[in-house]
């Protein structure tokens, strides 16, 4: 079977799962549900890995397919066909996709256990992965793009699961309506393709780019930013950011899959995916990369003083996809793609591990209420530092290798590529403190009641009655709000396995791409980056181990500061925050993003609804056009009805005046 | 030569056969109305008199003869007019069963009058000289002002008839005097030889004649109720019985009109240049004024009245362009208009006669629910009068249009449709009353006329399932509808009427 | 005398009858009125037939003459119908129909 | 000779116009009217049709003025209030009649008819002389002659309808005066 | 084959007006269901890739007058057919399942309705498309005007003052397209025999100047019927006071006999008035998709917002067309087909959902969807096509739509799209609002019943099956529509300014 065949059988199990779910929701059992959901997912992996294979087996050069079922819509010199395009870059990302769904659906499977929209959910999921693949394995922008709806469509789905919280569906709608204006960019970027190249399809688009433009014209690079456009909505890039923490109102599966490992790295992947434009178009880059430098810094900020859990996790994703979008903007393809897999691995771990947490605290996430869970929770405690490690780039760990991948490559192009290093490091450091800020709160200090009375009986603590953490109002365990009964790792094999292997992941993965050792990731995705000459740079492998020592020396850094100031001194923090104040104010607003855009955005816009509504409608169009009209005839018909006075010699008059006006006309006519 | 024996005309019996039919009846029906028993079959008598005129008068289809030194003239026009003049005065007979103002007259003279009416129509839209043209429209004119009083009892009816002398006396006065200068610029009185004058004289343009158009103008127009000569019409059609209303509405608008055609088309022809945009003027004044004038209007007499106004607006575009398919547009129209007026005013006698309402629009209110049968036949009139297609009034109107538009007188077709759209705000009250929940605003005060006046107080509680009520309504509504979906005949008939008078 | 003299007298009279129908309120009196304006009409006829020099002019003024009488018939007719019903034999009064 | 009876007769006619228009009786308006109709007569005359204006004598002056006598009797004489109730209506009615008047003049001494400004062509004997009407009503004009008749008799029928005695229904709510012979 | 494709309806109507009241609902949707029927079957013996006429009659009508009874079937009209047929069956299924005063004439009028609609998409003489254009009206004059609601409680008009605002308005549209109608006819003659044959008229071609004027008569009524931007006045009340079951196809088919006026009529026969109105046309259509969008999410009544949202996929539609390229018109027709079905879907919706709330106001709705969870899915596939979401066939036809302005006037195209936000934000406003959402009391979530199910689960499925697969429209709508656009677009001083010279010009004021 030909690669493009697999590819096929990838996009249409878990479809088929999502399908089957969703129609048998009344018949079928949970467990059914769970089952299906997961194998199906399964099925989709093994595929990719049969693509992976059956795609090894050829020349390097000729690792690139396309095929299509049929004619979507292609009339008028529009060619649109329902086509796939597979290479080492789509296989690479079906891999990790379909990989991490598979052990998200497996955590989901246990976690979920209770609730009360159980198909619902493993629908849902199934339906975000099957999109996902679609995305990545569209063979034309049109696709592309419905994919990438798609994924936002399921994202808004999931996010909004519990759908009689009022902040859920609020969450979910402002999701939605960022994601849209980013399809507006692609749907604007491939009108512009089609314009200047006549065709949507990736083959051709990228051969002809090449011919047609030339480096910096305004058509390609105003192509590039569209694109950008849609990938830092979907990557929750500034400023087109806001909505990813409100999404944590989701399930925590559902903030581990979509929002840390695989849907938001959807802009990466476009970004790799179009290089050979933005190749074509340096200034539109360099824009992508010091969006994602920015990015990085500010989530990174943001994340040291969030006291919400899942927040804090969701801004550190933030600015972890930073680093990518610099990699894959500044010409580390190969290094991007890889921070994208590893990050995938940890990140959603750490998700797990702290919805494990959430669920043993009863759907409290604010981490001032959270200690001592070390003890209480072991399983859960030893993945999440696991990830913590890997995300805080420890050394050898998954994520090392990774994010200083990206900088030595930033450090390697050198000259202004040098701010990337610096700030990337700086980030980095970051990084460690708030990673490690959260695992010392969470984990170490005395336990807290939940934690205790875990210890004590064994199992989770019950809120008396189930309420909601961002508003606090009580709610019932009835559909649309979380199920009764709380599920964590410890209590739950699925979890346990999923998170196990994911924290193996989290803390090796790194070892298949140590520079000068094995370059797995570079040497499997050459063939689709061969063509940029940017890919040519390579780091020396001297000047890359020097990077990485540095690299585990921050890191180090950052989490003995963080030791510092969380179990060594607790009380520092607290000082510093009295003291600078007005900064904690700052970034405990998230700079303030959501009220800007409520100013610059929202407000004017409903503003111009209600002028609409209350003036323009009223005045102008039952006012002047209609009212107008029929004021007048009402006027006239009043006119005519006060000379009908019923004095018949008014009628006289009026017979006589006609006559005259009548004699006069004819006789002046003529004259 | 004085005395010298004259030769008397030669006398075509075959062709004045219709008119002597009618002389015949008048007489035949006075002479029964004298006697109690004989006074019974005066309805009888006055519809065998105008079977047997309106067959004489087929029988004639097609000729086109002169008679009695061109004093008449016999073709389709005069045919066509004629017949719908004798149909209207058919169904006006029905509608006067049990009418009180048929018994106040006397059963004799009420259809006598009737009969002389319908004689004045046949001569007006045969006559082809100004003295028979006078004569005729005054034989017209003068039953109607004493039918229209007939109903002795309404001051409103002595009123209308009185109203309805005065004006019309005033107008025919003026028409007499435009006839003066036009038969002085000319040195005839006879249509042809008008025509011939003004040219072999000269007079192409000169003052004496165009003052003779003007005032006759004004006493066609004050015939076929034209604004601003209209202002009798509203009155007079409440103030009259409803039969004889229906019987004015459809009528004399013919009859007027086919004269008003036949003298500006044929005696006037040479200066047609001059008239064309003095009459296109008065036409869309009319529209205007007739359509604004009947928004509002509570009573339906009245409200048909302004409606009449406006529908003569319309009309006299068939005129205006003075060319063979605006003749048969007009014909066409006229043929249509019975059936739509027809249909209403049947409905309107049934529900004065059996509510306490009189001819207000509360009259009607309900009617879908209660009689289907008036109903609809009122809904489909209404329409048509809007001219909404599947009906004969969308036909009559696509006629109308297409006649102007090819004259060049589009911005007259721009007035009708202009017309049509104020219309529709009253036609469609009137549906509206009938099968919808009662508009707010209707009702109030009631007028004079109506509910307060003892007279008119339900005097057939079923009159809605009178056979001669009912049959009239639906086969009129019938033949509307009939007529919008396969015109085809009606509109050879009257394209043929039409290109009689070229 | 010229022709023209007589029009214009005729053109006089009409005018005058035409000011008394529509500054009169007694029936009576505008029928008379009316007369008047037929008259007017009658002398321009007669006076434009002599001048076109044949007779149909004075025919139709002799037509006119009795429908003239013909209409004064039915109006005193009607006249006397609305005194008989108590009615004021002032036509300003006779407004119950308007609108 | 000509002009000096023109002129007696039509400011006699002119007179008995603006008599029937002023007079507030309607009495001494009929009067009026019937010196108005003799003096037309005359005209007539002077225009060489003379059995018009023997007709003219002896319908109006004589019949129908008759009748209008009686009416005037039945329904008594009302004196008219001089003002008139509706505004502005002797205003316009003047000026609408005075522009009347202006443009028919002026259409008639515009015209460019030649015989308007002659006494009109030589006729021979007997114009307008009983015979020659005869023969025109008789020949020509038939059918209006015949016409007319027919129109006497509807309006006969009409004073009828409207003038004579109701059946006893109306009578008893109003008692009548005396009924009018009018035929 | 044809003649009864448009006359079954009126049939079964007549005959419904003599059947039991029990009855008459069900005979009504058998007599929808035929003709139906009859249209699948035609779409069946449809030749594709034909742009001409297929299935013709024609005949004379009004010799006199040169009016022809003249129908024809090919790719503009085709599914328009089908979408009616399905639609009606529907509404009137959906009107049968429920109660109502004098059943009889009410799905009378119904059919006869439907009838009307067929017509004006049928005729191929431009008389007898102003015939059923004003045809079609009618029977809406009495089904709202009878079984309406009246607003008077909320300071609204009564029923049928709402609805004699909506004949006047839209009259005003068409009866000053019958003027233009016969001065196309007459123009175009030079004199010669008069035909109102649209291919006729077309072949001879409009005069120039002439066409500058009488283009807007006919724009006029198309723009009202839509409605559009400034003209939309009388919307707002007929959709507050109309019955939900006439909602479904009124405004599902007849807001789409304007647009297809404009491909079937404006474009072929006014070329160069086309040409040159293009841009404020173009504005107004504009208008309309940024007014209707704001409007619809201020809109806190259900049945406004549908209608505000119509308003904008009318302007869609329009500048589809008006972008005078293949392509753009494509997708107009497409997202004709697509919106119809949506709109119709939604007011079935909102029809039920009001059944269960017993109001119409969105603030005091929600959390339906608990106990719905087969009514929700079916809600929110609507919701989604609505927002013309990606996958969705709306998508394809904005696509087309889009990219075809795109390419001729690409700061319209700029424009326009940013509506797309907002329709995102109203569709699910209006879907968040009734089924999600902490529940009010009073407000129950009920699952669909079997009744509504079988009328809505069909739309649905020909929604998805349309996302599946939109090149069955495309396919066969695109000959029709490359001949009618580049009768416009390939004129300019082409061969219809050749026969100006013949042609006296004909002004509106001689």
């Amino acid at each position: 079977m030909s690669a493009t065949s697999w590819a096929w059988l990838v996009l249409l199990f878990p479809l088929l799962g999502s399908i089957t779910i969703a129609l048998g929701f009344r018949r079928t059992s949970w467990r059914f549900a769970g089952i299906v959901g997961t194998g199906a997912i399964a099925l989709a992996f093994v595929c990719g890995i049969a693509a992976l294979i059956t795609l090894l087996g050829e020349s390097p050069d000729a690792r690139h397919h396309t095929s299509a079922l049929w004619e979507y819509a292609s009339v008028a010199s529009l060619q649109i066909k329902l086509g796939i395009y597979v290479d080492p870059l789509s296989v690479f990302m079906i891999l990790v996709v379909s990989g991490v769904s598979t052990l998200i659906h497996l955590y989901s499977f246990g976690y979920m256990q209770s609730d009360e929209g159980y198909h619902r959910f493993f629908s849902y999921l199934n339906f975000f992965v099957f999109s996902m693949l679609l995305l990545v394995l569209a063979g034309n922008f049109v696709l592309l793009i419905v994919g990438w709806a798609f994924v936002g469509f399921a994202s808004y789905a999931l996010i909004s699961f519990w759908y009689r919280r009022t902040t859920a569906t609020r969450a979910g709608i402002k999701a939605f309506v960022i994601n849209v204006v980013g399809d507006i960019g692609l749907v604007l970027a491939a009108f512009l393709i089609f314009q200047q190249l006549g065709t949507f399809e990736y083959t051709e688009v990228f051969a002809k780019a090449p011919q047609v433009f030339h480096t910096n014209e305004w058509t390609v690079t105003a192509i590039c930013l569209l694109l950008l456009v849609g990938a830092f909505a979907k990557s929750a890039q500034l400023p087109l950011h806001t909505w990813l923490p409100d999404a944590m109102e989701g399930p925590t599966p559902v903030s581990s899959l979509i929002h840390a490992a695989t849907m938001v790295t959807a802009g990466v992947y476009l970004i790799a995916r179009t290089h050979v434009l933005f190749v074509l178009a340096p200034t539109a880059a360099d824009i992508a990369a010091f969006g994602g430098l920015a990015t990085l810094l500010v989530a990174a900020t943001i994340a040291l003083v969030m006291t919400d859990l899942k927040r804090a996790i969701a801004y550190s994703t933030m600015s972890q996809i930073g680093y990518m979008i610099v990699g894959v903007s500044i010409g580390a393809y190969s290094a991007g793609l890889f921070h994208l897999m590893t990050h995938a691995f940890f990140k959603a771990l750490l998700f797990m591990a702290a919805g494990s947490i959430i669920a043993a605290m009863a759907n409290e996430q604010n981490i001032d209420k959270m200690s001592g869970f070390g003890k209480a929770m072991r399983f859960t405690s030893v993945t999440m530092l696991c990830g913590g490690l890997a995300l805080a780039a420890f050394p050898f760990t998954a994520g090392f290798f990774s994010k200083d991948e990206i900088l030595a490559y930033a450090s390697a192009r050198g000259g202004m590529y040098l701010i990337f290093t610096i700030l990337g490091y700086f980030g980095a450091l970051l990084t460690a403190i708030y990673t490690f800020r959260l695992i010392f709160r969470v984990l170490g200090g005395k336990p807290c009641a939940e934690a205790q009375e875990l210890i004590d009986t064994g199992h989770g603590a019950h809120a008396e009655a189930p309420f909601n953490p961002a508003t606090g109002e009580t709610e019932d365990t009835d559909i649309g709000f979380p199920g009764a009964v709380h599920h964590f790792a410890e209590g739950s094999p699925p979890m346990k396995v999923a998170m196990g292997i994911l924290a193996f992941l989290a803390l090796f993965a790194g070892f298949i791409q140590v520079p000068g050792v094995d370059e797995t990731i570079t040497h499997f995705l050459d063939p689709v980056f061969a063509d940029s000459p940017l890919a040519a740079i390579h780091p020396t492998t001297s000047a890359s181990w020097f990077g990485l020592l540095i690299g585990g020396l921050i890191s180090v850094a950052g989490v003995g500061i963080a030791y510092l100031l969380y179990v060594a001194r607790p009380d520092t923090p607290r000082r510093l925050q009295e003291r600078f104040a007005a900064v904690h104010t700052f970034l405990y607003n998230k700079w303030y993003f959501d009220e800007a855009i409520d100013i610059l955005v929202v407000r004017p816009a409903l503003a111009v609804g209600r002028f609409a509504d209350n003036v323009f409608e009223r005045i102008v169009i039952d006012g002047a056009i209609t009212g107008g009209t029929e004021e007048t005839v009402g006027r006239a018909g009043v006119i005519v009805r006060t000379f009908q006075n019923g004095i018949v010699r008014t009628y006289g008059l009026f017979l006589v005046f006609g006559a005259v006006g009548l004699a006069l006309y004819f006789l002046i006519q003529q004259s | 030569m004085a005395g010298a024996g004259f030769n008397a005309p030669h006398v075509d019996y075959a062709a004045t056969a219709p008119v002597i039919a009618l002389t015949v009846g008048l007489v035949v029906i006075l002479i029964s109305g004298v006697s109690g028993p004989t006074r019974r079959w005066a309805p009888g008598l006055a519809v065998l008199t105008l079977g047997a005129t309106a067959g004489l008068l087929l029988w004639h289809w097609n000729d086109r003869i002169d008679l009695i030194a061109g004093a008449l003239r016999v073709d389709d026009l005069a045919i066509a007019i004629s017949l719908i003049a004798i149909a209207t005065a058919f169904t006006t007979i029905l509608l006067s069963i049990r009418e009180r103002a048929a018994d106040e007259a006397g059963r004799g003279e009420y259809y006598a009058l009737l009969i002389g009416s319908v004689l004045g129509m046949v001569l007006l839209s045969e006559a082809e000289n100004l003295v028979t043209f006078f004569v005729a429209i005054e034989t017209l004119s003068i039953p109607l002002y004493i039918l229209c009083a007939t109903n002795l009892r309404r001051e409103g009816s002595l009123e209308s008839g009185l109203k309805y002398l005065i004006v019309g006396s005033l107008g025919s006065a003026t028409l007499l005097y435009g006839m003066a200068f036009i038969y002085g610029g000319t040195g005839s009185t006879d249509f042809a030889g008008i025509a011939h004058g003004i040219e072999a004289h000269g007079m192409l343009h000169d003052p004496l004649i165009l003052i003779g158009i003007a005032l006759a103008l004004v006493g066609l127009a004050f015939k076929t109720s034209i604004a601003p000569f209209h202002q009798w019409t509203p009155d007079v059609y409440q103030g009259a019985p409803t039969p004889i209303t229906s019987f004015m509405a459809v009528a004399t608008k013919a009859a007027a009109f086919a004269v008003f055609l036949r003298f500006f088309v044929v005696a006037l022809g040479p200066e047609t240049g001059d008239w064309q945009m003095g009459l296109a003027i008065l036409a869309a004044i009319s529209i205007v004024v007739g359509n604004v004038g009947a928004l509002g209007q509570d009573s339906l007499k009245r409200l048909l009245g302004y409606s009449g106004v406006a529908q003569a607006g319309y009309m006299l575009g068939g005129i205006v362009v003075a060319t063979e398919k605006g003749a048969g547009s007009l014909v066409f129209y006229l043929a249509i208009y019975l059936f739509m007026n027809l249909a209403a005013f049947a409905v309107v006698v049934a529900r004065e006669r059996e509510t306490p309402f009189g001819d207000d629009i509360r009259g009607v209110r309900g009617l879908g629910a209660e009689r289907p049968a008036l109903a609809w036949p009122l809904t489909i009139s209404m329409l048509a009068l809007a001219g909404l297609p599947a009906t004969a009034g969308f036909i009559g109107k696509l006629y109308l249009i297409e006649a102007l538009v090819e004259g060049d007188y589009l911005w007259l077709a721009i007035f009708i449709v202009g017309g049509t759209m104020i219309s529709l705000a009253y036609y469609l009250r009137v549906v509206a009353a009938m099968w919808m929940r009662p508009e707010t605003e209707v009702g109030g005060a009631t007028p004079a006329i109506a509910g307060a006046s003892p007279e008119a107080d339900p005097v057939d509680p079923d009159a809605g399932r009178r056979w001669y009520l009912v049959a009239p309504a639906v086969l009129a509504a019938g033949i509307t509808v009939f007529l919008g979906v396969i015109p085809q005949p009606l509109v050879d008939f009257a394209t043929h009427a039409g290109a009689s008078l070229f | 005398m010229n022709i023209d003299w007589y029009i214009v007298l005729s053109a006089l009279l009409f005018t005058i009858g035409a000011i008394g129908i529509l500054v009169r309120r007694s029936p009576m009196v505008i029928l008379l009125c009316l007369e008047l304006m037929l008259n007017a009409g009658n002398l321009a006829l007669v006076a434009f037939s002599r001048e076109v020099g044949n007779g149909q002019g004075q025919v139709f003024a002799l037509v006119v003459m009795v429908i003239a009488a013909c209409e004064v018939v039915v109006g005193l007719g009607l006249i006397v119908a609305i005194f008989r019903r108590r009615l004021p034999l002032d036509v300003d009064d006779l407004r119950e129909l308007r609108g | 000779m000509e002009a000096v009876l023109f002129f007696i007769a039509a400011i006699g006619a002119t007179v008995g116009a603006i008599g029937v228009v002023a007079a507030r009786n309607p009495f001494y308006s009929v009067l009026a009217l019937i010196a108005h109709l003799f003096s037309l007569a005359v005209l007539f005359l002077l225009l060489t049709s003379a059995f018009v204006a023997a007709a003219q004598v002896v319908v109006y002056a004589g019949a129908v003025m008759v009748l209008y006598v009686f009416v005037v009797a039945y329904v008594g004489s009302a004196q008219e209030p001089r003002w008139d109730p509706v505004p502005g209506q002797r205003l316009f009615a003047g000026l609408l009649a005075f522009f009347l008047f202006v443009e028919i003049s002026a259409a008639v001494l515009s015209s460019g008819l030649r015989a308007l400004g002659t006494h009109g062509p030589d006729v021979p004997a007997g114009f307008g002389d009983p015979a020659a009407i005869g023969t025109l009503l008789l020949e020509k004009f038939l059918v209006p002659f015949e016409a007319t008749s027919v129109l006497l008799l509807i309006a006969a029928v009409g004073a009828i309808v409207l003038a004579a005695r109701r059946r006893e229904s109306i009578n008893r709510e109003r008692p009548l005066g005396e009924g009018v012979a009018s035929r | 084959m044809i003649n009864a494709l448009l006359w079954v309806p009126l049939a079964f109507g007549v005959v419904g007006l003599f059947l039991p009241r029990r009855a008459v609902g069900w005979w009504a949707t058998a007599g929808a269901a035929v003709t139906l029927a009859i249209g699948v079957i035609m779409a069946f013996g449809f030749e594709n890739g034909a742009a001409g006429l297929q299935d013709t009659v024609d005949t004379t009508w009004i010799s006199g007058l040169g009016v022809n009874y003249s129908l024809g079937i090919d790719g503009l009209n085709l599914f328009l057919v089908l979408l009616t047929a399905v639609l009606w069956t529907g509404g009137i299924a959906f009107a049968a399942f429920r109660e109502r005063d004098r059943p009889r004439l009410f799905f009378f009028l119904m059919l006869a309705a439907e009838t009307g609609t067929l017509g004006s998409f049928l005729s191929q003489d431009l008389l007898l498309f102003v015939l059923f254009f004003d045809l079609m009206l009618v029977p809406f004059y009495f089904l709202f005007g009878a079984w309406g609601i009246d607003r008077t409680a909320e300071g609204g008009p009564t029923a049928a003052r709402a609805t004699l605002k909506m004949m006047i308005y839209t009259l005003i549209g068409s009866l000053l397209m019958l003027v233009g109608a016969i001065a196309t006819a007459i123009v175009s003659a030079h004199g010669g025999h008069l035909t109102f044959s649209i291919e006729a008229i077309q072949h001879q071609g409009v005069p120039v100047g002439s066409q500058r004027w009488i283009f807007w008569f006919f724009a006029a009524a198309f723009l009202v019927k839509m409605p559009a931007f400034l003209v939309h006045g009388w919307m707002p009340d007929t959709y507050r006071a109309a019955p939900l079951s006439t909602l479904v196809v009124f405004s599902g088919v007849l807001a789409k006999v304007g647009a297809y006026g404009f491909l079937r009529i404006v474009l072929p026969l006014f070329p160069q008035a086309t040409t040159q109105f293009q841009t404020v046309i173009l504005l107004l259509a504009l208008g309309s998709i940024l007014y209707g969008s704001v409007m619809a999410f201020t809109q806190t009544n259900l049945r406004l917002i549908a209608g505000y949202s119509s308003v904008a996929q009318l302007g869609f539609i329009t500048i589809g067309i008006f972008a005078l390229r293949a392509d753009g018109s494509d997708g107009a027709v497409l997202q004709m087909v697509n919106h119809g079905l949506v709109v119709a879907a939604i007011f079935i919706i909102i029809g039920i959902l009001v059944e269960r709330s017993g109001t119409e106001d969105l603030r005091s709705m929600g959390g339906m969807a608990m106990r719905a969870p087969v009514f929700a899915a079916l809600f929110l596939i609507v919701a989604l096509a609505t927002l013309a979401m990606p996958g969705s066939a709306n998508f394809v036809g904005e696509f087309y739509i889009l990219n075809g302005l795109f390419e001729s006037k690409i700061v319209f195209a700029f424009i326009a799209i940013s509506a797309v936000a907002m329709s995102a934000y109203y569709a699910l406003r209006l879907y968040i609002g009734t089924m999600h959402n902490r529940r009010p009391d009073g407000i129950l979530s009920r699952e669909i019943g079997l009744r509504d199910g079988i009328v809505l689960a069909p739309l649905v499925l020909c929604i998805l099956g349309l996302a599946l697969y939109p090149q069955l429209i495309l396919h066969r709508a695109d000959p029709s529509v490359q001949q009618s656009v580049s009768a416009a677009t390939g004129s300019e001083g082409g061969t219809v300014v050749t026969t100006e010279g013949k042609a006296p010009e004909l002004q509106v004021i001689r």
